[in-house]
């Protein structure tokens, strides 16, 4: 069944390889059973994980948390779609989504992001650490202090959005966008490596376990 | 009933899972848990709806012979081969050795990893074509990718000991102090930046203020 | 239609040539090797003249050229020198400077898909530890995590100063096995592992495995190792674990990933990270063992050189192109 | 220790007398001639298996201090102490027990044994409002193969009572209660401000200038346009940013006439969509032009999403696209297959890892906070206008904290980070 397995995975991986070429009746049949095997695969799971093992055995234990019942009605009215008249329903629980959504939003990126993000801002530029002698850190950590905090301040100025980018507040956006920049292209690159991998790890599969030609 | 209804639950519920932060006492502590609990369980649900809408959109394209109901015949197929194979194994059903295992093993990993490696070449391809120094914003750009791109490959420190670079200024630890220093600094004011606006957007819609999601009457 | 199917006709033999004819398996010499990459150059070069006279190439040369560049390697005998960045050898240093006995958490939060770049972190992870005789306790916020964690146990395991040790599942490590909740799993970590995972992978109840008899929850972790290609990830363990529990946290994540850590790891908020391919071949090297990861970082510097070669030749002839535009304007 | 052992360790230390070694020794003679006074409850030296070695008992851990847990939900006791002197690395304790009873005379039990070093021991199993006693035991034992070969402890008194209590407020997050009223009280003032008519500026954001074009080139060439609304289902604030960009997009494109498609991975994202794509077109006035398969599932799993999406767009060839939403690694394969067939393509994400690829392979790019700024900037509705000066403000806060923080902190002056520390 393996061996069989994998003159599969090897067929199905260059169907997918060969839409670099142009698009064509094998990536066609790839495209196609990879959405219907991978809608179906969720379809599944999501039932046996969640249906099954979340709800209905939490329901169902003898320490029953009836709690997941709440879920469930909310799951139901969702499915009432299916009942054109009284599909209106559905937007109570999608209701319920986006305002949890809204409101767990609200506290996780303001405590995350610009509470922690803030304080790892505030750092000395002249020493490692809060205490330490002023001109105690390597001119190395100093720069690199000065740019985090300058790089910072400059690219929040970027998203300013009510007040127009001239003069000293525009060149600070500007000065902002530069870093943004540096960022994405570091980002790039750094990705391209990662990129690189998996096609490294894909082609190990064909020319070694498929064609087997590498030692 | 359609309108002011959802209204009213998004203003409660997101009021209630913001100050639930800040209440240690049951059942506030609670919450977020349960959150997690039914919104697995909603999409499970929902996923129903999806499922059916991909089936009839595929079965009325063959139903009307458009271009490619070939394909759409396919993805119904493979979708009832696998839904089948799933419910009929129980809740073993992805055990090894399985029918549903052998089918994430050769057909749905393969598929997953093989679409993830084209990322290599888009990449590249992309690299090619938008890394131009046009002007300033585009140079820092492609300057940044690419010393980082020979500092994280050991070619790169390999040639900078050939033409005897000083230590400090090798490729890979310009890398360092580029992915340290600047790229903290703009990751940082990109984050902030989210965070307000995120802000913004969910009070805005605990505000009523933002109620497209809900569509008409 | 036609043509693909002369296509598809030509690749169903060369398969059927290679499994037949070709000799397996396929090593060049260094000479040989060397001999590649000047063709490679030459047709680079080759390019590189076509396009300052004007004709740019098409994305599937780039593709073409792309897909040599991470194939031949393959094949090849060339020895590439590896240096370790400050933050693998802090998660190198952290794990092994641990008391023989100290308990490691390792979570696996990635599935098939990113296995390239960190299966091999995951291996010399493990081996790391073991020879260490640290405790390993295995979990995954990922459904096919603990999947992968049993492949790189298994490779670990069988390395031969590991296999005298004679190592006990349950004494020496265990798999908990995944948990669906994200970042909720890790906040109930926090106060009782037990709650999360009653029962680790072979069905076996918490409170019978004697190597989590005094393990409640992180406070008796001693170093905590993740495994991230996403959320829940490296994020939701710094957000929750460290940043409320006070576990001290290492990294494994993909290449992508790895930038957005760096805040935290300048913050304090992780102890160490291996990024990407690299990452995992630099810590390689700190362990003193090559695997995987250091056998696909020649693919990895050849592909990395093939994208760099096509960015200047893009550049290059940008620059020519506007020189001449701009006399042609003075013209 | 006993007594005498105390004072011929006074007067050892006696013999280099300096005002320092005074005070120390006073003070170590008053807790020792405290601790002997007391006598040590279990200082039994009850031999398991071998009789301990003489000389091995050690000292009770001192300053015990035993209250509620803060700022939690209750069923926690917090229990600490300054440890034995006894407590040090090759010293005679090897670990400490907790004991706890509901009585003060009788029925101590263990609830747990943390090793030597530790001060501090949170007992989770407390009920609430039970009032507990507590004492503590310094244990040296000693062990041989997994054998115990001795055991010997000595108790602290017994504190108490404690009841464990669930707390209203966490008071350690006082700090993110105040920043987010304040951030939270500045959008509301100033939406409050635009309802009542003050005109508000809003910079140029290009990508979303771009957007009447991109709709009107698509109607031209009289070809489609694909709005992908990202990975994320409607748990993701990014995904209904998205989609609320959505409804502006298609009620310009239902204007035109133009067939607008949204391949959706998550069915409420697809019954959300769909609510919104009929709206637009309802007040655009056609409400009889929408299709139902204008909005369509494909699937759940982010790459065959990416496959299905890359096999519509060579060979439909939209003359438009967008992404607005959350996206993970598909960004960069769906925005350069968009790219090769020549579509104009806006993109916004305030994923922060795939920003570069959509820079690099759209023509215009919304960058973070940018994306959120969208429905605002679109509708030029007051209200929502009025929300973006509330955003800036909280940035112009930060932007001051950043200054006056850093300043602040390289001249050794204030630590104003911990302002901002996020515990608990």
């Amino acid at each position: 069944m393996d061996t069989f397995g994998i003159w599969v995975a090897a067929f199905l991986t260059l169907g997918i390889i060969s839409f670099l070429y142009r698009d064509n009746p094998w990536y066609k049949v790839c495209e196609s059973i990879f959405v219907g095997i991978s809608a179906g695969y969720w379809f599944v799971t999501l039932f046996y994980d969640n249906i099954l093992g979340l709800f209905w055995r939490g329901v169902t234990s003898p320490d029953p948390h009836y709690m997941l019942l709440v879920g469930a009605v909310l799951g139901f009215m969702m499915l009432l779609r299916l009942v054109p008249p009284i599909g209106w329903i559905s937007r109570w629980p999608l209701a319920f989504v986006v305002g949890a959504t809204a409101g767990l939003y609200i506290i996780n990126y303001f405590s995350s992001n610009v509470m922690l993000q803030v304080q790892s801002t505030l750092a000395p530029l002249f020493s490692t650490k809060f205490g330490q002698p002023i001109f105690e850190a390597s001119l190395y950590d100093t720069i690199g202090n000065l740019v985090i905090a300058g790089g910072t301040f400059t690219g929040l100025v970027y998203f300013f959005f009510s007040k127009e980018h001239k003069g000293v507040f525009g060149g600070a956006a500007r000065i902002g966008i530069w870093t943004i920049m540096i960022t994405f292209g570091a980002s790039f690159g750094y990705t391209v490596m990662s990129r690189m991998s998996l096609l490294i790890g894909r082609m190990e599969f064909i020319f070694g376990d498929w064609l087997r030609l590498i030692r | 009933m359609r309108r002011e209804v959802p209204l009213i639950i998004t203003a409660v519920v997101g009021v209630i899972f913001v100050i639930q932060y800040f209440i240690p006492h049951a059942p506030f502590n609670q919450f977020n848990s349960w959150f997690s609990d039914w919104f697995a369980i909603i999409g499970a649900c929902a996923i129903w709806l999806g499922a059916l809408n991909l089936m009839r959109i595929s079965a009325d394209k063959i139903y009307r012979r458009r271009s490619g109901w070939g394909y759409a015949a396919i993805i119904i197929a493979s979708f009832l081969l696998i839904a089948t194979i799933g419910f009929a194994g129980g809740s073993q059903f992805r055990d090894p050795g399985t029918g549903f295992d052998w089918l994430y093993t050769w057909v749905y990993s393969p598929l997953s990893a093989t679409m993830f490696a084209l990322l290599a070449f888009f990449v590249a391809s992309a690299s090619y074509r938008a890394f131009r120094a046009r002007n300033l914003e585009a140079t820092l750009l492609l300057l940044a990718a690419f010393f980082v791109m020979i500092g994280r490959v050991p070619v790169g420190d390999a040639i900078g000991s050939f033409i005897h670079l000083p230590e400090s200024l090798m490729p890979s630890k310009i890398t360092i102090w580029i992915m340290g220093f600047i790229n903290s600094a703009g990751q940082r004011a990109i984050m902030i930046g989210i965070a307000l606006g995120i802000v913004s957007t969910s009070l805005r819609i605990i505000l009523g203020i933002e109620r497209s999601y809900l569509g008409g009457d | 239609m036609k043509q693909d199917l002369l296509l598809f006709g030509a690749l169903i033999v060369i398969v059927a040539m290679i499994f037949l004819l070709v000799p397996k398996p396929i090593v060049f010499s260094t000479t040989v090797s060397y001999l590649i990459i000047g063709l490679i150059l030459l047709a680079l070069i080759f390019i590189f003249i076509r396009t300052i006279n004007g004709h740019f190439v098409g994305r599937r040369i780039v593709f073409l050229f792309v897909g040599i560049a991470v194939v031949l390697p393959f094949f090849m005998k060339i020895h590439q020198p590896i240096r370790v960045s400050p933050e693998v050898q802090t998660v190198y240093d952290s794990t092994a400077q641990l008391k023989p006995g100290s308990k490691v958490l390792v979570s696996f939060d990635y599935d098939p898909a990113s296995a390239p770049e960190l299966q091999p972190m995951a291996e010399s992870y493990f081996r790391l530890c073991l020879e260490h005789d640290l405790k390993i306790i295995i979990m995954g916020l990922w459904p096919q995590g603990p999947q992968q964690a049993e492949l790189a146990l298994q490779i670990a395991l069988a390395d031969s100063s590991i296999v005298k040790k004679k190592l006990e599942r349950g004494i020496d490590y265990v798999d908990l096995g995944f948990q669906t909740g994200n970042e909720f799993v890790i906040q109930r970590m926090g106060t009782d592992f037990r709650t999360m995972f009653p029962r680790d992978t072979r069905g076996i109840p918490y409170d019978s495995i004697p190597l989590l008899r005094d393990v409640r929850n992180f406070s008796n972790i001693d170093y905590s190792f993740n495994l991230s290609a996403g959320y829940p990830g490296t994020v939701e363990w710094i957000q929750v674990a460290v940043d409320r529990y006070g576990l001290k946290l290492g990294a494994g994540n993909t290449g992508v990933q790895a930038t957005g850590m760096y805040p935290y790891l300048r913050a304090g908020q992780l102890k160490g990270l291996l990024g990407g391919l690299s990452g995992a071949a630099e810590f390689e090297r700190a362990t003193g063992k090559e695997g995987t990861a250091t056998f696909y970082m020649l693919p990895q510097s050849f592909s990395h050189v093939i994208v760099i070669a096509f960015i200047l030749i893009g550049n290059a002839a940008f620059f020519l192109g506007e020189k001449n535009k701009a006399r042609k304007e003075q013209k | 220790m006993t007594f005498n052992s105390s004072v011929r360790f006074f007067l050892k230390v006696g013999s280099v007398i300096t005002n320092r070694t005074i005070l120390f020794s006073l003070t170590l003679l008053l807790w020792a001639s405290l601790s002997a006074a007391q006598p040590p409850v279990d200082s039994s030296t009850a031999g398991l298996f071998n009789t301990p070695p003489p000389d091995v008992t050690p000292v009770a851990p001192r300053n015990l201090v035993v209250m509620d847990n803060p700022n939690d939900a209750g069923h926690a006791v917090i229990i600490t102490w300054d440890s034995s002197i006894d407590d040090h690395p090759g010293g005679k304790v090897t670990a400490y027990k907790i004991l706890r009873s509901q009585n003060k005379e009788s029925g101590f039990a263990k609830v747990a044994e943390v090793p030597a070093g530790s001060q501090q021991y949170i007992d989770n199993d407390a009920a609430d409002n039970i009032p507990y006693y507590y004492k503590i035991m310094a244990v040296n034992s000693s062990r041989q193969a997994g054998q115990l070969l001795w055991q010997v402890s000595s108790e602290t008194d017994i504190f108490g009572p404690v009841e464990s209590k669930p707390q209203w407020f966490d008071m350690r997050r006082l700090n993110v209660f105040i920043g987010m009223i304040i951030l939270c009280g500045l959008i509301i003032f100033y939406i409050n401000q635009a309802k009542s008519g003050k005109k508000l500026f809003i910079r140029k954001i290009a990508g979303l200038d771009a957007v009447d074009e991109a709709v009107g080139r698509a109607t031209e060439m009289g070809k489609k346009i694909f709005f992908i609304p990202g990975t994320s289902d409607m748990d993701n604030v990014q995904t209904i940013a998205g989609i609320t960009i959505l409804g502006r997009v298609a009620q310009l494109a239902a204007e035109y006439e133009t067939w607008i498609e949204v391949p959706v991975s998550r069915s409420l994202v697809m019954v959300t969509a769909k609510e919104i794509v009929k709206e637009a077109y309802t007040k655009a006035g056609r409400p009889d032009s929408f299709r139902d398969e204008q909005v369509h599932y494909l699937t759940d799993d982010q790459f065959g999403y990416a496959a299905g999406i890359d096999g519509m767009v060579v060979r439909e060839k939209p003359a438009t696209i967008f992404f607005m939403g959350n996206f993970y690694a598909e960004s960069l394969i769906l925005s350069e297959t968009g790219n090769s067939i020549g579509a104009i393509q806006i993109a916004g994400t305030g994923q922060p890892s795939q920003l570069p690829f959509f820079v690099a392979a759209c023509d215009y790019t919304l960058i973070g906070e940018e994306l959120f700024a969208a429905s605002a900037y679109l509708s030029r509705e007051p209200k929502l206008l009025g929300s973006l000066k509330g955003q800036d403000i909280g940035k112009a806060i930060i932007l001051v904290a950043i200054i006056v923080g850093i300043l602040l902190e390289s001249f050794n002056l204030f630590q104003l980070s911990n302002y901002f520390k996020v515990i608990g």
